[in-house]
């Protein structure tokens, strides 16, 4: 039972640093961009084709998933993205389902569309067990990696969001381009690095995820309706609201599979439809006074 | 007395209509200018020409002797131009209080000194845009201003929407600030008597262009002239 | 009759493009008769893609879960003439009030919140019902679709050839007559609250439109006519499988409606001609990356716009609002 | 103060509020507020900002549902009324930030409006301009409101001026017995400010109608029935000279300069 | 005109499915390379259509195939409901429809015109069922993809493990889009079968085989046990070592140890970046041969029922082995293999070990 409730835990955190940036992206910045899971995608592959070709050890990988994934999130933002910050948000959808379609499109041609497999190092790959019985917990050592990087990121978001200037200064721009520039906030600084990050972060998931999601062309697209139902579930003022929105999915989507498989999909989305009537805005939404 | 700003044949609009045409105008360290006119004739524009929200054709802006026309709208924050739009555009999404954080820039005005001018923001602090009066964001707006600690502020309709006694308490505050910090203004006022009262320049635009330009005083005294500049006949 | 009403009348008034687009239309099976069954699938697709827009151009309401109505509809006709009889009206009719009532039965949990939550309800109840027909696969065959699906020949005499002309004009006309319903219904004052709403929830309140009673009616009506192109997918294809319900249906004709632009029904018809002609184009001439194409002319049709894409020689001179 | 005024509710109050206590967290907004709206009123609402008058405004419409207290409309409780239903009673409002249809023209906007109100909204089967009084009414209400040239131009176009005389002719669209304004001027121009206030004055006089507004002059010309709201609480009442000798109203809100008084 | 012989080829060339598209077409092209496009006097077309895996979709293209380039056969078919879609349209046209992928095992009774050169899912546990026992593999958990290939897969096997003297404690279906097994193999491995029964679609059988490893399910002493499908040739290097031990029956491994296998290795690999063809291109290649040779036997004519004469009962070497079409059923009849992956010169392979004769499909013995 332990050992489902750490899985789920797992699963929710990988859903989370993979969904985070969208999370951004589209609740600070107010931008629809399903290619999300594109720049996920480019952070798996970094790191697939850099151990398989280049021997790349592993961990040396997640850094420069990140980084990579984040130089293509940045000039792609400075060439395509940015006209379309005033378009609405239906051409928005219109535009990154383009993009993602194009990025499947390409990374078949390129890599080929079979499934790429990941050789973790030996200290990953293997399981520590505590207990016994019904109170048992065994932790893939990799699933124990996932939550610590995972936890670090909240924690580093989280600072920086909430307690630096920058979170304000994004919403801020958001709200009001035009005022928030002659107020003196570097307007396309801040979305630059805002969404440099957010695909940075998208491709740190997808490196890590590769592993337990598996990467082959279709990823942007078969996860696309996870990372929208943690946006979605979480809402998006907060850095909190989806990461407790993935650890629910994780747990329930797990814990459902374990004691109901016969329900499969239903729970989750059971649980979100009900969720989100419950809570049209979200399960966290940000609200002023006290 | 120095001079502070230095505006010089400027041609402005939206897209490719011109609105503002060859306007010129000057003012000293610690002056407030009357800026007049009807409705539509370009107020707006001037100011957010100013502070670079609408697109220049031509003409030179200087501020203390830096080429505010060559700097983007977010540097021009920093060269000194605190801007008040017209329409308030209170950032909705953040806090009262984050509202002011988010812009200020350090020197004398810091968020504790807006809540000390306005109490009501103080009371209000942790309230979201969105939930705040009309006359609430107005004081806000003109606080997120003021903690940009500038040379000059540009105020779009500041009084609108508050209440008589706020209105009286604002134009006393900002002559004080005026006289005593250094800080000059630009306010532009639909009701000019109020205003004219406090300021040391007036200027009075129709059709985006300067018609009168003097001191703020004499054209108090003239209420002819003003009542033919201003008048409520429409074309 | 004074100016105003003049020129309200004016916006419902058929336009002279109108009927001749129509005829086009219905003679193309005869004119091109080998391309009689792609026909067919833009007529179905257009009228699931009109029905979208009624509630996401005229209502403002997205929905990525459009296919469950569509799924409904399909499922409902194909299973009564598998079950029943093998009428084809009869069955489309059985298809739709079928995904009206789901429809009606959906219809709260659209109600409330932003567009991202109505996004992520209509999805969830989409791939819920995906689940349902999958798990009742003793009905509706489960995974491996529902074979069996015989249909008898159309309003007694026209059998449902394999160059699929009889089904191009079976779809087609039901695409007319529901189109010429439902833009009877958006120039209404019925439609002119629609837009209303979706303009302006508050302003629409204020007076006095009952907002939610009208988004539960419209989101019923769409579901109808969702319902009848799902219908007319199962019967003309004599097949239904759980694709029907499948996310990317509602993804694709959400696509297709956003290219041929929301709030005019013709949106949803140009888009669907737009779409389908273009997939099958290029995916027979690179059937492996042809996506890669789809995608490119999303991102030019969005970057250009679709005014200028219609416009070439507008590209290069810089565009006043840009 | 509140019960006697609840006796005072008498034939010819359209429009009750009784002991409204709206909380927003830990701000109280509106503190047991007791308001009646007689009948063809001419009613002003001032006070300082933030003092809870568009939130009134908001509890009255239903836009918001009070903490506490009970709300009647021609004696009849609507304190858990659908806003929709409130305005098919004839409680109209206009907001203090325009709310428009940006996408319909002034023309569709009056002519669904007028529909709506005329219990067409649910004709489907028939154009919107079919109607031949509907279509009437909008054009005698889009001259009065000289929207006529610009009928055909979408909402989201037009200049300030047109679109806040727009959000005020949609209001008298719906045929309104108690109106309530919500600084109906703030940015009109000072010269056509009197102007749009007189076509309000010039209402039939059965109609009643709340009016909030900081410019003094025009209060002063228009009402002739003030209540004072200070932080939620009622402060005072009174006829004008009233409220405008009362030195508590001074203090808080009315200023001592003349020049105060920017119009 | 007259002189050509068309066969359209319809497969999923896009989306989850592409691999089983690529390789049959590869396989496919590889066949006319090296058979020649012309046959019986007629020059063999190959037209190429993508279904993106929507049945409608294929049933669309097959009709305008039919219709509009008057293929003479029909062929690919990537899942079962696209072949089932199709098999109205091969009735009704008479067109004969040649199966290589699909596996489910009611296919070839929707259409009186449906030829199958790939396998079926029975065929592969089926044989595997008769092996645990008899290999100390008494109590199994299955575990299968939840559509109709994975239900067949469990069905058979189960009911032969049963008759067998086995017992299964468990069934497990995971949904076909569910990315994480993680909770299913925890189940699993609470319930301590001697062995876990896996069915997967090729693709996410590498999945699979790492969580199991990485729950330690091998170290609790769990057999892995499953048809072909997951250690798919075409991945099974990528695995890496987990795979290695893992035993799977299937009717094809690349190391099938053959001379035309290894001709068609090498060929196939050649042409194709050294891609390492799988059950899938086996399927394709044969196809063609089944066409091939039909078209021979009824002389170029290329009328459906001639060339569905000319397809039923043929009998002969294929890569895999030796093969023939039942008259009856029209279904393939082959050699199961028990393979185990085993490293040979740092490649994973499927290694054949034990062989069941000539079995048919035992779905059709109903
Ligand atoms: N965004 C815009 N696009 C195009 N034209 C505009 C825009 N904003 C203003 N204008 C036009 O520019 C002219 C000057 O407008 P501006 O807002 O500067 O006037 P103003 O003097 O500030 O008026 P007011 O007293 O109403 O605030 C007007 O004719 C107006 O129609
Ligand atoms: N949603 C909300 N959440 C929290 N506080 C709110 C909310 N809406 C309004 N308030 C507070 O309630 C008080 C009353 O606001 P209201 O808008 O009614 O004032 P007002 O009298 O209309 O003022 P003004 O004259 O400035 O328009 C204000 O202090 C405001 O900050
Ligand atoms: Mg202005
Ligand atoms: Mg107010």
């Amino acid at each position: 039972m332990l050992t489902i409730l750490f899985d789920g835990i797992a699963y929710g955190m990988l859903l989370f640093i993979l969904a985070v940036g969208l999370a951004v992206t589209m609740g600070l910045m107010n931008f629809i961009n399903l290619a999300h899971g594109a720049f996920a995608m480019a952070g798996g592959y970094i790191t697939v084709l850099l151990m398989q070709r280049f021997g790349v050890p592993f961990l040396l990988c997640l850094p420069l998933a990140f980084i990579g994934s984040a130089l293509l999130g940045g000039v792609l933002e400075r060439t395509l993205y940015r006209p379309l910050y005033h378009k609405p948000h239906l051409d928005q959808v219109l535009f990154s389902i383009g993009l993602v379609f194009m990025a499947v499109a390409s990374v078949d041609y390129f890599v080929g569309s079979t499934q790429q497999i990941i050789q973790l190092p030996e200290w990953l790959k293997g399981r520590t067990e505590l207990g016994s019985g019904a109170w048992m917990l065994g932790m893939g050592h990799y699933r124990l990696f996932i939550i610590a990087v995972c936890a670090a990121l909240t924690v580093g978001l989280q600072y920086v969001l909430g307690y630096t200037r920058f979170g304000s200064r994004l919403r801020a721009s958001v709200d009001d381009q035009r005022v928030a520039a002659g107020l003196g906030i570097n307007v396309n600084m801040v979305f630059l690095t805002t969404f440099a990050v957010g695909s940075g972060l998208a491709g740190l998931g997808g490196a890590l995820g590769a592993e337990v999601l598996g990467l082959d062309p279709s990823f942007p697209l078969k996860f696309m309706v996870y990372f929208l139902i943690v946006v979605a579930v979480g809402g998006t003022s907060s850095i909190t609201g989806p990461l407790l929105a993935a650890l629910l999915l994780g747990i329930a989507d797990v814990a459902g599979k374990y004691y109901i498989p016969k329900l499969g999909a239903f729970i989750v989305y059971s649980l979100m439809i009900a969720i989100l009537i419950w809570r049209p805005q979200g399960l966290f939404v940000r609200k002023g006074g006290k | 007395m120095a001079e502070l700003l230095k505006v010089e044949n400027l041609r402005a609009g939206y897209g490719q209509a011109v609105v503002l045409n060859d306007v010129s105008l000057s003012l000293g360290e610690g002056q407030t200018l009357a800026l007049l006119g009807r409705n539509g004739t370009g107020k707006t524009t001037l100011i957010n020409t100013l502070a670079g929200a609408t697109r220049q054709h031509g003409g030179s802006i200087s501020l203390g002797g830096i080429a505010l026309h060559k700097l983007a709208s977010h540097e021009r924050a920093a060269a000194g131009i605190g801007w008040v739009p017209q329409e308030r555009n209170i950032f909705k999404s953040l806090t009262v209080h984050e509202n002011l954080t988010a812009v200020a820039r350090p020197g004398p005005w810091n968020p504790d000194r807006v809540y000390k001018m306005f109490a009501r923001l103080a009371e209000r602090k942790t309230n979201l845009g969105t939930q705040l009066s009309g006359g609430e964001q107005q004081m806000l707006a003109v606080g997120r201003a003021l903690v940009l600690n500038p040379k000059l502020l540009l105020l779009d309709e500041p009084l609108e929407g508050l209440a008589p006694i706020i209105v009286e308490e604002l134009l006393r505050a900002i002559a004080r600030i005026t006289r005593d910090e250094g800080l000059s203004a630009i306010i532009v006022e639909q009701h000019p008597q109020a205003i004219l009262a406090i300021s040391h320049r007036a200027v009075v635009l129709d059709h985006g262009t300067v018609v009168h330009s003097g001191s703020a005083e004499a054209l108090s005294e003239q209420p002819e002239l003003l009542d033919r500049l201003l008048g409520v006949a429409r074309a | 009759m004074n100016a105003p009403q003049q020129s309200l009348l004016n916006d419902s008034r058929f336009r002279p493009w109108e009927p001749v687009l129509w005829l086009l239309a219905f003679a193309a099976p005869l004119l091109v008769p080998s391309h009689a069954s792609i026909i067919n699938e833009i007529a179905i697709v257009a009228l699931f893609a009109v029905s979208l827009d009624l509630i996401l151009g005229y209502t403002g309401i997205v929905s990525l879960g459009h296919a469950a109505f569509f799924g409904m509809g399909g499922y409902a006709a194909a299973l009564f003439a598998k079950l029943v009889m093998p009428d084809p009206l009869v069955g489309l009719a059985v298809g739709i009030v079928t995904a009206t009532l789901l429809g009606a039965a959906c219809s709260f949990t659209i109600m409330r919140g932003s567009d991202l939550t109505r996004l992520m309800v209509t999805l969830g109840v989409g791939l819920i019902l995906l689940e349902l027909a999958n798990k009742l696969d003793w009905l509706t065959g489960g995974a491996d679709g529902l074979q069996g699906v015989v249909m008898g020949p159309l309003l007694g005499t026209f059998e449902f050839d394999l160059a699929g002309r009889t089904a191009a004009w079976y779809s087609l006309t039901v695409l007319l007559a529901l189109f010429v319903l439902l833009r009877r219904v958006v120039h209404s004052p019925f439609g002119a609250t629609l837009k209303a709403i979706r303009d302006n929830r508050l302003r629409a309140m204020a007076i006095g439109i009952p907002v939610n009673r009208k988004l539960a009616v419209v989101y019923t009506l769409a579901a109808g006519v969702a319902g009848a192109a799902g219908a007319l997918m199962t019967q003309t294809t004599g097949f239904a499988s759980l694709d029907l319900f499948e996310f990317h249906r509602s993804a694709d004709v959400m696509l297709i409606l956003v290219i041929g632009g929301t709030g005019w029904l013709y949106g949803g018809v140009a888009g669907a001609i737009v779409f389908k002609l273009m997939q099958d184009a290029l995916s027979s001439i690179t059937p492996q990356y042809w996506t890669f194409w789809i995608g490119l002319f999303l991102v030019v049709l969005v970057l250009v716009g679709r005014e200028r894409l219609i416009r070439p020689w507008t590209w290069f001179s810089r565009g006043g609002k840009s | 103060m509140s019960t006697d005024q609840i006796h005072r509710n008498d034939a010819d109050t359209v429009l009750s509020a009784q002991g409204l206590v709206m909380r927003f967290g830990g701000i109280t907004a509106t503190n047991n507020v007791t308001l009646n709206l007689k009948k063809g009123a001419r009613h002003a609402l001032i006070g300082p900002n933030g003092a809870g008058k568009t939130t009134l405004i908001n509890l009255l419409t239903g836009v918001l549902q009070p903490t506490e207290g009970r709300i009647t409309l021609e004696g009849q409780d609507i304190t858990g009324l659908a806003p929709y239903l409130r305005v098919q009673r004839g409680m109209v409002r206009t907001f203090q930030i325009n709310q428009l249809f940006d996408s319909l023209t002034p023309l569709q906007t009056l002519a669904l409006t007028v529909s709506q109100h005329r219990g067409l909204g649910t004709k489907w089967w028939q154009a919107l301009g079919r109607n031949k009084q509907v279509a009437e009414r909008c054009e005698q209400l889009l001259a009065q409101f000289h929207l006529t040239e610009v009928m055909n131009q979408p909402t989201r176009v037009l200049a300030y001026g047109k679109r806040r005389l727009l959000e005020i002719a949609i209001a008298l669209a719906c045929e309104p017995r108690v109106l309530l304004l919500d600084e109906p001027v703030a940015g009109v121009p000072a010269g056509e400010r009197e102007e749009l206030l007189q076509t309000v004055a010039a209402l039939p006089a059965e109609v009643s109608v709340l009016l909030i507004e900081h410019d003094m002059d025009l209060v002063f010309s228009f009402a002739n029935f003030m209540t004072v709201l200070v932080n939620g609480t009622l402060l005072t009442e009174g006829t004008p000279e009233e409220i405008a000798n009362d030195p508590r109203v001074k203090a808080v809100y009315l200023g001592h300069g003349e020049e105060a008084h920017h119009g | 005109q007259d002189n050509t012989f068309k066969i359209g080829l319809i497969l999923p060339m896009t989306g989850q499915q592409a691999t089983t598209g690529r390789q049959i077409e590869a396989a496919a092209r590889l066949y006319m390379a090296q058979n020649g496009d012309t046959v019986a006097g007629k020059k063999i077309q190959l037209i190429v259509k993508d279904d993106t895996s929507l049945p409608d979709a294929t049933r669309r293209l097959a009709q305008e195939l039919v219709v509009n380039d008057k293929v003479n056969v029909l062929a690919g078919f990537g899942i079962t409901p696209s072949a089932l879609a199709t098999a109205p349209i091969a009735t009704q046209s008479k067109t004969p429809m040649v199966v290589m992928a699909a596996a489910t095992s009611s296919i070839t009774q929707a259409s009186p015109y449906i030829v199958r050169t790939s396998f079926t899912l029975p065929q592969a546990s089926v044989a595997l069922a008769d092996w645990a026992p008899k290999n100390g593999i008494k109590k199994v958990v299955t575990l299968v993809s939840d559509y109709g290939p994975g239900i067949d897969a469990e069905k058979y096997f189960k009911e032969r493990l049963i008759f067998n003297g086995g017992q299964v404690t468990e069934a497990l279906r995971v949904p076909l889009r569910g990315p994480d097994f993680a909770p299913f193999l925890q189940k699993v491995r609470d319930a301590k079968p001697d062995a876990l029964f896996v069915f997967v679609p090729s693709g996410a059988g590498a999945a699979v085989m790492k969580q199991f490893a990485e729950r330690g399910l091998d170290k609790a002493g769990i057999k892995l046990i499953g048809t072909g499908d997951v250690t798919d040739d075409d991945q099974l290097n990528d695995m890496g070592d987990v795979a290695v031990g893992v035993v799977t029956s299937h009717h094809y491994s690349a190391a099938h140890p053959s001379a035309m296998n290894k001709k068609f290795v090498e060929a196939f690999s050649k042409a194709n970046k050294g891609l390492r063809p799988n059950f899938m291109a086996v399927g394709g290649y044969d196809g063609m041969r089944v066409i091939y040779e039909a078209l021979k036997t009824s002389k170029g004519q290329g009328g459906g029922d001639a060339l569905l004469a000319g397809m039923k009962g043929q009998i002969f070497e294929s890569p895999r082995g030796k093969m023939f079409i039942d008259a009856q059923t029209r279904d393939v009849v082959q050699d199961i293999y028990l393979r185990k992956v085993e490293k040979k010169d740092g490649q994973l392979y499927n290694v054949e070990f034990d062989v069941i004769k000539d079995v048919k499909d035992p779905g059709k013995a109903k």
